[in-house]
């Protein structure tokens, strides 16, 4: 298929943005957490200098680290880079949409899971398997509530493809969809999840009783974990877009008009803004949850989202 | 004329098959000559019946008939596109088996070599004629020749009496299964007496005797196909036999079923009825269920592949279950999806459970241990196995861009369609299997991160398998060509799908092929591209390329010093092996969950125990719902039976003299 | 003449329906014995009767055999037999005297049931007869089950045969030759493997009594 | 003529020369070769009757036809199989004193008197001689049965000789009532009990009396048959007389009594014309495959065991001609010949079993594998066919039986699968352990004859996947020759 320059562009664009703005996303929130709880905030390009100091370091890997240990990072990164790259934050008019739909994206933060929770089994380490288990554990139910979510959005766009749905959702007229406010319920809960934060997990702690993400990468150092790092506010912003995408799909540019990217951008921004301070703000009232009390909170998000496609099935709508 | 010949050609290839296995009897101790000569033959010939099989695929139907058989009926054989698809399903597979046979093949106690080979090429050639057959006699002779032949092949070593059960257990309901379909084919002829495949499609049965049919057809492929309740033998038989028949079994075997299936539903029979596909539906939900929570929690790694295939045999029945639906209410498109799907998930396991299994083969020979609590850190010793079997775990577990991914999606799309359904129960019902198959799906992963890296991840767990060999050449050749099976099909299922299109057509009278061509040979869309599309191979090159891009760069702009140290110990040096999670320890979240799916007996030891054990035994409900109280069933009316019988002369007298008045009062009259 | 020869032939007919019952009463073997040499006896006579009736020289021939079989040979074998393996009486039979009676009366009324339409058919001289013989045989079925030992058990046995044979000749002016000796010599050797058993059995267990042969069973 | 003269001759020399010489060394191979000589008479008899047709013999007393041609090379054949198997097997029990030189001559003697009595049996007219041969034949089984003199072998004897007796009796008396009917047509004398002349005007006999007739010859040739409940005496026999013994009990003698019903049957239906004897067989065939697939699961001694699955395929085969129907018949047919040689052979390797673990226990017998691998797969193949797996024969015969059954009796299919199913389960279960077991017994000496166990093995497996046209003709006429 013919790629229009503007497409292409757009997917550059995108590319770029969310590269350069995941660590920013990241940095946002922790500051919104810290003000929150009445705590003097790092500064906003925190992660930023903890990227670059990571990178700097020496890399130390165990004796008997397998090559599938350090290939990781990288693959989890692609992956992360990949998902930022199909989720229509910028404008739905994306080489790489077709390449990949909501099932594929899903499958993608899968392969990255597997990925790392492999890496984690690799050294043989307590502490690595018992997260390689907690993150499987997680994903297994986080997994199909997020597939199911995004199903709301498809069963009402007939569509499994994130642009035709942005485009569906932005550009018919303006609807209340119930069955998208169980959808809503659920991605939620799925981000949070998935995104390592309050209630299911807190980076900010390494107890062992409740980490989950901390065990994974506990025996990264340097540009190892660097990557991992930066994979996981990739993730979130990734999640953020693909929330935004869904509830939220206004202001993304068009096929049809290119130069809306000069409005999508700052859109995006505004809606990254708020997003990230709902986010901290959640995790601020929240309390951490017990670890075996995650799967029935994760079910609850789960059975939300079928309940959300049955409604749609009952209405029609 | 060229066309005859193909047909001839495949049934001359299956005779070379039994040929090679009558050779290796003559020679039943030379295990060079067998393991050198006889099984990498047989891999080509499997590769010629491969080719041939595809060619078959898009050439019109063919039917010879042999002199042989019974004197009314001899044996017809035919290949359509359907048995052409399963033919090729088995060239495929059983060429990777048969060249890692010739590596894995060595002296040890058990059945002789010669004899070994004499079963497995039988069980081979039984296979294929399964898919051939045109008439019910040769169907059967086939298909008990297949579970008799295979049965022999579990019981290999058979001094053990585990094994022995096992086996027992497989051939009692793989007969239960074949009387099943016998009957099945007798309600077909609907007393025509004419039992050639030809009349039977020809017969216009009423729906309760077509739905009789049916729930036999069910039964008798369901017990095959190891359909939740009659799975018991499953996990039993495949991991008593040695690993490339398991692979053969679990990969391949297993289709047959599947095949018979399809073709009394959809080809046999002339209607089809809305609740046959809810029935499929849901015992496949239920099998797949319960298939992978067993799978979670299994310690045994060719145990937890035999529950895993228990679950990929389920979603098949989901899909096609869906495909039954859509063509009874008269969605040909909708049903060509599914069935689609249900075949391309069909190719798939072949290659990734047959790749799996012997994997595991290899892992045997090189550590003698099954048990996972007694593996782990294998990659380190046998790369090759670990890599290659990694490739087959991430398509087990349904990860893009490999061959499972596109099954699930094709299956998952097929769901977002089904609120089109007239009844609105359906309608309710459908989100819900969707939701039950992603979970399934997500599970699969899980135990499949648990299957690899506890085997072959982490540090040993036994000292003697830091001394673990690699594969041999020849093993490594027959793991190495299912792995690329693996990722070709999921690289490139456009091609797969032009194949399965002359199934679909031939069942439901619709194919995807064109739908599916129209985006080009880069873009799988099975409907539009504006509802849904996906492109492994954009996929894997982006991915590859930003994957590669980092590293280069983060050595450019960075470095790429790295230092190697032992394991960080959290400050306690006195780590061992030992105190990595064990595999129970893996599975014990799903096995908290889902408890209720398990009958489980856990011993716990005290805090003041000197030598503590901890032990938990996983049992499954059914046999204590089911079997146990049919055995007993059994039993008494044995015992009842025996009263007759109890030695008196003068008692025996009386009943002669009894039956005597009695034939004399019916008949005198 | 001839009238009273016909009519005679019921007579015998009615006393081997009579010696049947009393052999299924009669619990000391010695008599059990004579009754069954007195019913060799009747068949002899019955045998030709009929002969001389139809003119059947063939019936005196096997009149002949009846007589050296059924009466001299078995009889005096069977003393022999009582004598060697000093059995005098049977044990209590195995279902009491009187209810046996009844079911043989019953037995009676069966067979002539059975009988009569085939007696309208019958084309020989004694329509009757078949079926006294179908009674006398079931009888003779009823005493091989009563008893309970060895010895009685061979002698009902026989009289069945004789009831068979009467059959034979009476119902049906007699089979053809090589069929009736056929059918004696394998009474003959029936007769003499039953008492080599007899023997083997006796000194297996030292005791004729047939319930020591209850093991080969199934439960 | 003069094959015919010479088949029954063979069998009665050899009596006569083995009631000398039978407990000699050279006693065996005598047997074999009258056996042998017996066998070639048969095939020659089987080739002239194929090539020109039925045919009457000595003033009509025998008469060869399709359907008893078959049964007679079968008998022949079987009675070879099993000579050359009871050499090796009958030394080795004098070897273990449980024969003496006086039972080793009854015992040959008795084998060939047994065969030719069935080869009498099979190739005469005259339904009296018929009766009179089967008569013979059960006698020479009992002394066979009771040749061991062990309390148990002489329980089994006397029941065999009690119940036998008894059912041969009534089957007597059913042969007086076809006399007498007969001779109201035919007039009396020889004629009236020649088969082809009841055949000819079967049609035109007394309706009440033929009922009657064939419910006493019914029951009586049952009772050989071992047809449940009249079949009491079977297991016992079998279990107890000598191996090759047990063996042409199951795979001859029984099909000769079947032989002799299904001679009585055509009559039967000829003048009653309303089937019921064929639904009387239907319903004593369907009892005896159920009440012993049952009895299968009580068994603790192998030769009562497959003694069961014999009265468990008498049954089916009996169904099967109740069925009637060409299809049906040809199955019935086939299932004679499929089981009369797998059966035999299982027996053979059931004696060699059970003499290498010096018991017929099957909980004592185990690992035949390591002991001797042929005798273990002999074993094995054999008890896998008779449970009608595929491709050995049976399966081919069961097939057409069942399929038969399912169009003319749909209620019956699934009762016999059911009982079929029971039944594997039943044998699988005890046999799997003996051939596949761990066990501690030493290889023994003496070398098994196991040419007989794997002919007929080999010809149980061809004719499970093709079927000679000739011998497929040969039944199709016997079938026909049935009727329906």
């Amino acid at each position: 298929m013919l790629v229009s320059p503007y497409a292409f562009l757009a997917q550059v664009v995108q590319f770029l943005v969310a590269l350069a703005a995941a660590p920013l996303l990241t940095g946002w929130i922790n500051q919104w957490r810290a003000w929150l709880q009445n705590k003097t905030a790092p500064s906003l390009l925190q992660p930023y200098y903890v990227l670059h100091k990571l990178f700097q370091k020496e890399a130390v890997a165990a004796e008997n680290a397998s090559p599938l240990f350090r290939a990781t990072p990288y693959v989890v990164f692609g992956c992360m880079a990949l998902a930022c790259g199909i989720v229509p934050a910028v404008s739905t008019d994306l080489p790489l949409a077709p390449a990949a739909d909501a099932i594929a994206l899903v499958g993608l933060f899968a392969l990255a899971r597997v990925f790392i929770s492999l890496a984690a089994m690799d050294v043989g380490t307590a502490f690595g398997t018992l997260g390689a288990r907690r993150e499987m554990l997680i994903g297994f139910l986080a997994e199909p509530a997020l597939l199911m979510a995004l199903f709301c959005a498809s069963l009402i766009t007939s569509s499994t493809s994130l642009s035709a749905i942005v485009n569906k959702m932005a550009h018919s007229q303006f609807q209340l969809y119930p069955s998208m406010a169980f959808a809503g319920v659920a991605f939620t809960i799925v981000s949070l999840a998935e995104n390592a934060r309050v209630p299911v997990d807190n980076p900010a702690t390494h107890l062992e009783l409740t980490m989950v993400h901390e065990a994974l990468v506990l025996e990264y150092s340097a540009r190892h974990l660097a990557l991992l790092e930066w994979a996981a506010s990739l993730k979130l912003f990734a999640y953020s877009c693909i929330g935004l995408a869904l509830f939220f799909p206004y202001g993304v540019a068009q096929a049809d008009a290119p130069l809306a990217m000069l409005i999508s951008l700052p859109a995006l921004g505004l809606k990254l803004a708020v997003g990230g301070f709902a986010l901290a703000l959640i995790e601020t009232v929240s309390a951490k949850l017990r670890i075996f009390r995650v799967p029935e909170f994760l079910a609850v998000a789960f059975v939300l989202a079928v309940i959300g496609l049955l409604v749609h099935g009952l209405l029609g709508a | 004329m060229d066309r005859m010949l193909n047909l001839d050609t495949i049934l001359t290839v299956i005779t070379i098959w039994v040929g090679i296995g009558v050779i290796a009897l003559v020679a039943p101790r030379r295990t060079r000559f067998i393991a050198h000569a006889l099984f990498p033959a047989s891999a080509l010939l499997s590769l010629a019946l491969g080719a041939l099989a595809i060619h078959g695929l898009f050439a019109p139907p063919q039917a010879t008939i042999l002199g042989l058989g019974l004197p009314g009926l001899p044996f017809h054989w035919r290949i359509d596109s359907l048995s052409a698809f399963f033919l090729a399903v088995i060239g495929v597979a059983s060429a990777g088996t048969s060249i890692f046979s010739a590596g894995y093949l060595r002296k040890g106690e058990g059945t002789a070599p010669g004899l070994q080979c004499l079963q497995y090429h039988v069980f081979l050639a039984a296979m294929a004629l399964v898919v051939l057959a045109d008439d019910a006699y040769s169907f059967m002779v086939a298909w008990e020749t297949m579970a008799l032949s295979s049965y022999f092949l579990v019981m290999a070593n058979a001094r053990v009496a585990s094994i022995r059960s096992a086996g027992y257990l497989y051939l009692l309901l793989a007969h239960i299964g074949a009387i099943a379909v016998l009957l099945c084919f007798g309600v077909l002829q609907a007393s025509t007496g004419d039992f050639t495949f030809a009349n039977l499609r020809a017969q216009q049965l009423p729906p309760f005797w077509a739905s009789i049919a049916f729930l036999l057809a069910v039964i008798g492929f369901g017990a095959k196909a190891g359909i939740v309740p009659l799975h018991v033998w499953l996990p039993e038989a495949h991991p008593a036999a040695p690993s490339p028949v398991s692979a053969l079994m679990s990969g391949v075997m297993l289709k047959t079923a599947v095949y018979g299936l399809l073709r009394v539903a959809f080809d046999l029979l002339h209607i089809q009825i809305a609740w046959w596909g809810a029935l499929l539906l849901g015992l496949g939900l239920l099998t797949a269920m319960f298939g992978v929570v067993f799978t979670t929690v299994q310690t045994d790694m060719k145990r937890l592949l035999a529950f895993s295939s228990i679950e990929n045999l389920g979603l098949v029945f989901v899909g096609t279950g869906l495909a039954l639906m859509f063509r009874t209410y008269g969605m040909q498109a909708l049903s060509a999806l599914a069935l689609t799907a249900t075949l391309f998930h069909v190719a798939a396991h072949a290659l990734f459970k047959t790749l799996l299994f012997l994997a595991t083969g290899s892992v045997l020979h090189a550590t003698g241990e099954r048990n996972l609590g007694k593996l782990g850190g294998l990659i380190r010793t046998m790369p090759w196995v670990a890599w290659l079997g990694l490739i087959g775990a991430l398509a087990a577990s349904g990860l893009p861009p490999l061959a499972g991914f596109v099954s699930e999606w094709l299956l998952l799309q097929t769901f977002l369609f089904t609120t089109h359904l007239p009844t609105s129960f359906l309608n309710m019902l459908v989100p819900v299997v969707a939701a039950a198959v992603a979970l399934v799906a997500a599970l699969s992963a899980y135990a499949m991160v648990k299957f690899f890296g506890v085997i072959f991840l982490g540090q040993p767990r036994e000292e003697k398998l830091r001394h673990s060999r690699d594969a041999s050449r020849c093993e490594r050749i027959g793991l190495a060509w299912l792995a690329a099976g693996c990722v070709m099909l999921g690289l490139f299922p456009i091609h797969a799908i032009d194949g399965i299109d002359r199934v679909t057509r031939l069942l439901v009278g619709f194919g995807l092929g064109p739908t599916v061509h129209a985006n080009g040979w880069l873009l799988l869309a099975p409907t539009s591209i504006q509802r849904a599309s996906y492109s492994p191979v954009i996929f894997l090159l982006v991915l590859a390329a930003s994957t590669a891009f980092t590293a280069i760069a983060a050595r450019i702009v960075y470095h790429g010093r790295l230092r190697r140290v032992p394991a960080w110990d959290c400050g306690y040096p006195f780590q061992t092996a030992r105190m990595q999670d064990t595999s129970e320890g893996f599975g014990q979240p799903i096995r908290q969950i889902f408890e209720s799916f398990f009958r489980m007996h856990r011993d716990l030891p005290s805090p003041f125990d000197a030598r503590p054990r901890y032990r938990v035994v996983v049992e499954d409900h059914f046999w204590y719902w089911i079997y146990q109280p049919v055995q007993a069933l059994v039993e008494r009316v044995a015992r009842l039976a025996g009263r007759v019988q109890q030695g008196r002369i003068s008692i025996y007298l009386l009943y002669s003299f009894l039956t005597l008045l009695m034939m004399l009062l019916l008949m005198g009259r | 003449m001839i009238a009273l020869l016909t009519q005679a032939i019921n007579l015998f007919a009615a006393i081997l329906l009579i010696l049947a019952f009393a052999m299924i009463t009669q619990r000391r073997i010695l008599n059990l014995v004579h009754l069954f040499t007195a019913q060799g006896l009747t068949l002899v006579a019955a045998t030709l009767d009929v002969g001389y009736l139809t003119a059947q020289h063939s019936l005196y021939v096997s009149a002949a055999f009846a007589f050296a079989l059924k009466v001299v040979v078995l009889p005096t074998l069977l003393h022999r037999l009582t004598d060697r393996l000093q059995v005098r009486f049977d044990v209590e039979p195995l279902l009491n005297t009187p209810v046996t009676m009844l079911i043989g009366i019953l037995l009676v009324a069966f067979a002539f049931d059975l009988a009569s339409p085939i007696a309208a058919l019958s084309a020989s001289i004694a329509r009757a007869t078949l079926g006294i013989a179908l009674a006398s045989v079931l009888l003779s079925f009823l005493m091989m089950i009563t008893r309970a030992k060895a010895v009685p058990q061979v002698i009902g046995f026989l009289s069945m045969e004789n009831s068979l044979f009467f059959a034979a000749t009476a119902a049906t002016n007699g089979m053809p030759m090589l069929v009736e000796l056929g059918i004696a010599l394998d009474a003959l050797m029936a007769f003499l493997i039953g008492g080599v058993f007899m023997f083997q059995i006796r000194e297996q267990f030292d005791s004729l009594d047939i319930r020591h042969l209850e093991r080969l069973r199934e439960e | 003529m003069t094959a015919l003269t010479l088949l029954l001759a063979c069998p009665i020399v050899g009596a006569l020369l083995l009631a000398g010489l039978g407990h000699t060394r050279i006693g065996a191979e005598v047997n074999i070769a009258a056996s042998a000589a017996t066998t070639a008479c048969a095939l020659w008899l089987a080739a002239k009757v194929a090539a020109d047709g039925s045919l009457l013999a000595y003033g009509e007393l025998f008469y060869i036809d399709s359907l008893n041609m078959f049964l007679v090379t079968l008998t022949a054949f079987v009675g070879l199989t099993t000579s050359i198997f009871s050499r090796p097997y009958m030394r080795i029990e004098r070897d273990h004193g449980r024969m003496t030189p006086l039972t080793m001559r009854v015992y040959h003697a008795a084998y060939q008197l047994f065969l030719a009595m069935m080869l009498f049996a099979l190739t005469t007219n005259n339904l009296g001689a018929l009766w009179v041969a089967m008569e013979a034949a059960t006698l020479c089984t009992v002394l066979l049965v009771s040749v061991y003199r062990t309390a148990a072998a002489l329980e089994a004897a006397w029941k065999y000789f009690i119940l036998c007796g008894v059912g041969i009796a009534q089957a007597l008396f059913g042969t007086l009532l076809l006399y007498l009917a007969a001779d109201r047509l035919i007039g009396g004398g020889e004629g009236a009990l020649l088969w082809t002349h009841l055949e000819a005007v079967k049609t035109q006999l007394e309706p009440t009396i033929l009922s009657l007739a064939f419910v006493f010859l019914l029951i009586g040739y049952g009772t050989k048959t071992g047809l449940v409940p009249v079949h009491h005496w079977l297991p016992d026999a079998h279990a107890e007389g000598p191996t090759p013994i047990s063996a042409v009990l199951s795979g001859l003698l029984l099909n000769v009594a079947l032989y002799a019903i299904l001679r009585c049957k055509v009559l039967a239906d000829g003048a009653l014309g309303n089937g019921l004897p064929g639904r009387a067989m239907v319903v004593f065939g369907l009892v005896s495959v159920l009440l012993a697939a049952f009895l299968l699961h009580r068994q603790r001694d192998i030769k009562r065991l497959f003694a069961y699955s014999s009265i468990e395929h008498m049954g089916l085969i009996t169904f099967a001609f109740g069925l009637g129907g060409p299809i049906a018949n040809f199955g019935g047919l086939l299932h004679m010949t499929m089981h009369s040689l797998t059966k035999s052979a299982i027996f053979f390797a059931v004696g060699h079993a059970a003499q290498k673990a010096g018991t017929q226990v099957m909980d004592e017998i185990r690992g035949l594998l390591q002991i001797s691998p042929t005798v273990g797969w002999g074993l094995m193949l054999g008890s896998l066919a008779i449970l009608g797996m595929p491709p050995f024969g049976v399966f081919a015969s069961e097939f057409l039986i069942l399929t038969s059954a399912m169009r003319q009796l749909p209620w019956a299919a699934p009762l016999l699968l059911l009982a079929l199913a029971v039944a594997f389960a039943a044998v699988l279960a005890r046999v799997q352990p003996m051939v596949f077991g761990e066990t501690t017994v030493k290889r023994l000496p003496h070398p098994p004859a196991l040419i007989p166990v794997f002919t007929h093995l080999g010809l149980g497996l061809l004719l499970g996947l093709f079927i000679p046209p000739f011998l497929a003709n040969w039944y199709a006429r016997a079938a026909t020759l049935l009727g329906g």
